[in-house]
């Protein structure tokens, strides 16, 4: 036993990225002075030095089987020296230095099935997450979702027509792994039922004042039900979060009738221009509707094109209603507006338009 | 033994029509190796006919002496796909920037070969290299031979997650710091924050290299370090022109979208009144051979982003107004600590430093934290005249 | 009996040098007819040396049948300014506009002279006129003076308030509605309301001819109402060209502060447009010659402003973006109905209506109210997913 | 009693404003075509049909006794056919007909110490409440702070010499009857001490439940103090609101040596080019020092004139610091930042910046 611990490595976190570096990048590592977007999926970077680096970026499912990852492997010792990256966004990018390799190394790619696009103007990779795959909590799955969405919006990733990037999350609930709040689109899953709680094993799996603390509304209450201590939910103050079954299998919400999707938009990251912002809902609910969720598809499909239509140059969608105002955004999307915009959590009064400037 | 034979699974196979990359094949292909992927497929068949997850409430598992790592995952379903019974996710460490040679991908795609399902995430949305479903028995050869390989487990739980930056100044020219260094060094200085949770709840950072923020930080970074300059941009009046010749309206597209409409075009001139930038990188965005990031670099500190559970998203805050690129890594260190410590004795269970933040006020944790307000903090001082005066400042 | 020594103020008496007139001056003049205005200005002197007020909270006191319009009011040191030991103020409904006869104001004047100080507030914050200390015994007969001179009472305590209006279309080209008129047809419409109060708290009406908003409705109001258009704005282009030859920078003061930016100026000629135009006054306040509001005209109702305590202060927000001013009487009336109905079946004590709002949400105020939600309400729909979905929705 | 009931006049209003309007207006009423400004404090308004109303405005200190209601009204007679109004900011507004009067009129005025002017980018009167005039809540006087701010500013009034309007406002105490949290400059009178509770009286006078309920951060509980029912106050819970002592005379908060002022900017009211937005905390406090308030008009002045010097033509305070941001409205006006600026109220986390746009 003792032996055995002193072989076992642990903590060595990850490689140094230094060796993973092609040597173009090792000669200009800080000495970049601008770049160039030579065709859609494909930077050219230029040194001071006067190094040129070519990048070529591909679509992915993100979810790879090892053999995928082998056949990247070997385009990248046959065009680009065996080295390669991947991108914030899932995305795959070779990296090279002979331009001639360009245009054979997008074809093999393509044949393949692995686009090359996703840079500048264009709607790049959607970040998502795990879904049916793999996760206990997820309203809907994300992976299908992703692949519905892409198929349509597929000449959005080669082309780079569309006012500025539009950046598309999916999240498949609340919890929202992808961080999809901030994104131009963002899609989530979201239950519409209070959890159903499983009396005869709550007490046994959880410990019932975490389940309490656990609820941002105070709908949970210690209970005894059947004989048994457990907790009951006040229907009306749940949101269906989920953040008790999280912290307790017996508080299961998902409800195949119920659960669906919902649409946020307008969102972003970046300082460019205006200050990082949420994205803001939508659509409250599409149904959940696999292998292709056509409901959502659409109404995707439809925001990015009236988008595309009405956004002036360098304008995020964010910033196109911004200036539009949202009672347009409404009105050319054709979107219903609800209750359910009506913000009515926390800051909800902040939300209210104060002010008389309206568009008539 | 592998049972090799794959019940349709009709509505999946939708899902391998049309132009992109499809997952489902990815599955398939994983599944001609090692039929878990076929259990797997059968289990989302009909998880895409029943609109629902079969998936339990995951379990702790992990690998000897560390308390995170891998998501413990069984099915709901367990009879009918037995080799999905136990399918847990082993997160691994990224190197940054996540640069890899074609090797060190087929050493990890053998490994996985050897020990899981073959499927993975390229990467999961913190950034790790998720090695996606394996049995208990597995998880301990996997980590043996990873660590030989020269890699390691990602965090989960209450826990530091693997730290993550933007491709910054291996390939970018705006990168107002080495993201990736940084990066790098904090992965490997807190391995045991990462390897043995000991915090209230989980903790983020990322390393952006300036504020066109290529990692997101500042939707889901509890600690955002992103790059920024202090001097005036650097300016090429001979490729102003030529972006003016090439058909750009430099007064539309580049000085009107200015957010302080601090740049003049007038008369083929382009003046900025550097005071009045906010470094926001627009006209640098739009005119990268003509515009540049100064040259006295930095980053900008930034805490308490999340998302929206449980008590509403949150986007980063300053909370430092810049760091000088040479003092940065010291500096966030020292923050760390400082930051740990209040969240260690002030943080609830499973509070976000952002949420307490909000809790106990930003001046509080200033004094928490030893740091001084400035006005750089707050986008306006408060509007509400609700102020606590100090004990000792009134008599 | 008066007693005519004055004992000498010597901080007070400094508020009688400099340009602007004085109070202290006026005190003064008002104490060489009632000696109860020296007590006051002694009390004041000695709370200019104590640094601390001297009167009592205040008690109820009123005139019969009312149950506001008087603030009572002690004196803390009764023994030493027994004439302002009672000191009650009389709120009186103003004419709208704050319009007067001379002689008109005389009546007033002696009405007050007779039967109180001598001290008035031309006007007070809310618009009353306010009489300004008398004692208990005179306020029955102060009553029976003005309402023989056709003046009567404000309101106080959890009561409608006076509303009040801007000088609208009496003396300005923008006022969308005859603003004056509106606010006198509700003051004498809500006379009870304003007299016996019967509110959760008080309810406050103001009146603005125009997005200007010169009444501060906007801050304080708890139904604000307030011009607008729909049409597009008026444009005489020879009158913009006089603006222009007299020095006027038309694109830098005129189309660049334009909050959407729907205006140029171009070669001489500014063009407007009027779709993307939010009616926020700047152009037509800088031109007024060459600039009008349209003609199809109405108002934007808000709802909820207050001051801070208890939850914060609040800024009106949109509660039916548009109403033609034909219709504006008639919809105010029955809204106003609606608002008090919902009020007194959901408010709780001391709650003001925009507090009940932010308590109850937005959505169910308004189908407490019978009203649709539109986009116009908001800023910008909600960021958080916290949705309560109604049970007849989901299934 | 029945009949002297029946004589009682009850109910009938104020007097219908029209009784009061002059010819002119009554002739020209909703057909003014537009303005201009002649001079500080007199603007003509020109009818459709050609009429011109000249209006006169000039200060006013609010109190007033009778002797100068009726010189104003003395005024309006020789002047203006006896018509007159005043301004929802306490001005005095003659209204006349003749502009050969104008001047006469400007002179009497002046010459009784009443300045004309506030019109335009002036700074106007300054709206405010009671102070220890009347109120039984004042932290401070109102009507010797505003004198002692008018004096110092007074050629601001006279004068149109500013980027825009500035409207100043004073409050003496946190319920804010002049409504001064959006003004450009708002003066706030404040305690910073915790009720000191008369335990002796406090059941006699007041009902315990609504002085617990008055506390908007929960700082009452009930408590036996002495023998007697009474509450206590969790005194670093405490921010000194003052609204216990509104429903309970036995919570009284004033201390000559802690009360005090707090001075707000930025705040606006109109919808002019921005929406309307709060005044935000310039300094926490200043000391409340009688006849004169020289820190707080020192202060005040120093605002006005950094601002005066710095915003743009149009720019109200609130948007000139928009413009320029925060950090350099602290350094501009040598005012120090401290941690009173930082929000810990209810939506305090949406005042931290979330950008990175900084000036260095
Ligand atoms: C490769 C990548 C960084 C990495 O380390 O992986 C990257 C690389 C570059 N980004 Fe980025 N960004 C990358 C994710 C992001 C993200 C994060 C995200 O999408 O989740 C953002 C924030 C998005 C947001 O605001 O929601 C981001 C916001 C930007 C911006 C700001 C654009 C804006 O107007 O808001 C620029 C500037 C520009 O393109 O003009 C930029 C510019 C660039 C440049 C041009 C920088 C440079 O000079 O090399 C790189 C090529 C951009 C392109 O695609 O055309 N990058 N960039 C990421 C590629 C993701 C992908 O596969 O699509
Ligand atoms: C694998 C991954 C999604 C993916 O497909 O990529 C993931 C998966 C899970 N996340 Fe996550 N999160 C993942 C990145 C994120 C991110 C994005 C990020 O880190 O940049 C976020 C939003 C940012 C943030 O932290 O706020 C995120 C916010 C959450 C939350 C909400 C936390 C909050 O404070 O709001 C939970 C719930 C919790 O912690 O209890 C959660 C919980 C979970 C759990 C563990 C489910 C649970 O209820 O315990 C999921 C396990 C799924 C499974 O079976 O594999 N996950 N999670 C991501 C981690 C991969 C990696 O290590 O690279
Ligand atoms: C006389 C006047 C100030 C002045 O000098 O002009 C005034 C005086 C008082 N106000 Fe006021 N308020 C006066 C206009 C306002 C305004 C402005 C307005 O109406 O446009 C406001 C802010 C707008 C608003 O309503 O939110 C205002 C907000 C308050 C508040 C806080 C209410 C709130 O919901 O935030 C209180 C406290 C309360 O009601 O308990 C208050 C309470 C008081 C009391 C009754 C004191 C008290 O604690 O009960 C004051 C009596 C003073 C006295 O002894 O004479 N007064 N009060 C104003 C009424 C004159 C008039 O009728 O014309
Ligand atoms: C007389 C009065 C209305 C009344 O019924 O009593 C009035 C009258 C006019 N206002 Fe006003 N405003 C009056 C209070 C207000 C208020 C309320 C207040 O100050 O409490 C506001 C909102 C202030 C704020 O935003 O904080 C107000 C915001 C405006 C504006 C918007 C200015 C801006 O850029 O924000 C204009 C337009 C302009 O002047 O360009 C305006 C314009 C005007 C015009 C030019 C309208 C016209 O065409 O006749 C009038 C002469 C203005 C001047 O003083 O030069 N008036 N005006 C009020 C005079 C108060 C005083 O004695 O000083
Ligand atoms: S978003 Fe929800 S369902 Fe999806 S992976 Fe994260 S925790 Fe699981
Ligand atoms: S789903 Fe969310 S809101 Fe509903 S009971 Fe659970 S924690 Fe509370
Ligand atoms: S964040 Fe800035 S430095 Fe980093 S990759 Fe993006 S643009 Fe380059
Ligand atoms: S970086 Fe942004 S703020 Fe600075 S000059 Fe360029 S556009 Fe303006
Ligand atoms: S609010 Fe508009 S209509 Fe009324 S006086 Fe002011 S500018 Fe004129
Ligand atoms: S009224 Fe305001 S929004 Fe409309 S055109 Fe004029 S400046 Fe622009
Ligand atoms: S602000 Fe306060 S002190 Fe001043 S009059 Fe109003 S209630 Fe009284
Ligand atoms: S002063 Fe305000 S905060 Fe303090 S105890 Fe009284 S009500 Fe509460």
């Amino acid at each position: 036993m003792a032996t055995e611990t002193a072989k076992r490595i642990t903590d060595i976190g990850p490689p140094n990225y230094e060796k993973f570096l092609p040597p173009v990048i090792k000669r200009n590592y800080g000495k970049w002075q601008y770049h160039e977007g030579i065709a859609p999926g494909v930077l050219c970077h230029v040194s001071e030095s006067g190094e040129r680096l070519y990048t070529v970026r591909a679509g992915s499912p993100r979810l790879l089987s090892v053999d995928t990852i082998r056949l990247f492997a070997a385009l990248a010792d046959k065009y680009c020296g065996g080295y390669l990256r991947f991108t914030s966004r899932n995305n795959i990018e070779f990296l090279l230095e002979d331009p001639a390799n360009i245009e054979p190394l997008r074809k093999e790619l393509f044949d393949a099935g692995f686009p090359v696009g996703g840079t500048g103007a264009s709607i790049s990779n959607i970040v998502h997450t795990q879904g049916w795959i793999h996760c206990h909590s997820a309203a809907t799955d994300a992976s299908g979702l992703v692949k519905s969405l892409m198929d349509r919006l597929y000449s959005r990733f080669t082309e780079e027509t569309l006012p500025a990037r539009v950046r598309i999350a999916v999240a498949c609930c609340l919890n929202m792994c992808g961080a999809v709040h901030c994104s131009d689109i963002a899609i989530l899953g979201i239950h519409r039922k209070p959890p159903k709680i499983n009396h005869d094993i709550l007490k046994k799996v959880s410990e019932i004042p975490t389940v309490i603390a656990a609820c941002p509304t105070d709908a949970i209450r210690p209970a005894v039900v059947g004989g048994k201590e457990s907790v009951t939910v006040i229907d009306e103050k749940c949101m269906y979060c989920g953040n008790c079954y999280t912290v307790s299998p017996a508080m299961p919400l998902d409800d195949p009738e119920n659960d669906g999707l919902s649409i946020y938009v307008g969102g972003k990251v970046s300082n460019a221009r205006t200050a990082p912002k949420f994205s803001k809902l939508a659509i409250p609910f599409l149904p959940n509707n696999p292998p292709r969720w056509p409901e959502v598809v659409d109404a995707v499909a439809n925001i990015v094109e009236v988008y595309a239509g009405g956004a002036k140059k360098f304008e995020r969608m964010g910033e196109w209603i911004d200036r539009i105002g949202w009672p347009r955004f409404f009105e050319l999307t054709g979107i219903e507006f609800t209750r359910y915009h009506l913000d009515d959590f926390k800051h909800a009064g902040l939300t209210y338009a104060r002010s008389t400037h309206i568009r008539y | 033994m592998p049972d090799d034979e794959r019940r349709p699974t009709k509505l999946l196979d939708q899902l391998e029509e049309g132009p992109w990359p499809s997952f489902v094949t990815e599955i398939k292909k994983a599944g001609e190796k090692n039929p878990a992927c076929n259990d797997l497929l059968q289990q989302l068949e009909s998880s895409y006919e029943e609109k629902r997850g079969h998936w339990k409430h995951g379990g702790m598992v992990g690998v000897r002496g560390y308390g995170g790592g891998v998501i413990g995952r069984y099915s709901a379903m367990p009879e009918q796909f037995p080799r999905i019974a136990h399918f847990h996710t082993i997160r691994v460490n990224h190197p940054s920037g996540w640069f890899y040679t074609s090797d060190a991908l087929r050493t990890l795609a053998d490994i996985w070969e050897r020990h899981g399902s073959g499927l993975t995430n390229f990467h999961g949305s913190t950034g790790d290299i998720i090695f996606l479903g394996t049995n208990t028995t597995e998880l301990e050869p996997t980590f043996n031979e990873l660590t030989q390989a020269g890699f390691d487990l990602g965090g989960s739980g209450s826990a530091l997650r693997t730290p993550s930056s933007c491709v910054g100044q291996a390939r970018c020219e705006w990168a107002c710091y080495d993201t990736m260094k940084l990066c790098n060094d904090l992965t490997h200085q807190y391995q045991d924050e990462m390897h043995r949770p000991a915090f209230p709840y989980k903790f983020k950072i990322k390393c952006s290299g300036c504020p066109n923020d290529c990692v997101a930080a500042s939707a889901r970074a509890d600690l955002s370090i992103i790059g920024t300059w202090k001097d005036a941009i650097r300016q090429d009046d001979a490729a102003v022109a030529e972006y003016a010749a090439a058909g750009l309206d430099i007064r539309r597209d580049v000085c009107d979208r200015c957010p302080t409409r601090c740049m003049d075009w007038d008369n083929g001139k382009l003046t900025i009144e550097n005071r009045e930038c906010v470094r926001c990188m627009h006209c640098i965005n739009v005119m990268p051979k003509a515009l540049r990031p100064g040259k006295e670099r930095g980053a900008v500190l930034l805490i308490g982003a999340k998302a929206p559970i449980v008590k509403g998203a949150l986007l980063s805050s300053v909370l430092v107004p810049f760091v000088a690129a040479e003092e940065l890594e010291g500096t966030v260190n020292e923050l760390l600590k400082r930051l740990w410590d209040f969240w260690d004795e002030h943080g609830e269970n499973r509070e976000r430093i952002g949420e307490l933040i909000q809790r106990v006020g930003l001046a509080n944790f200033l004094d928490g934290i030893g740091l001084d307000p400035t006005p750089e903090m707050v986008a306006a001082p408060r509007d509400n005249p609700f102020i606590f005066f100090r004990e000792e400042e009134a008599n």
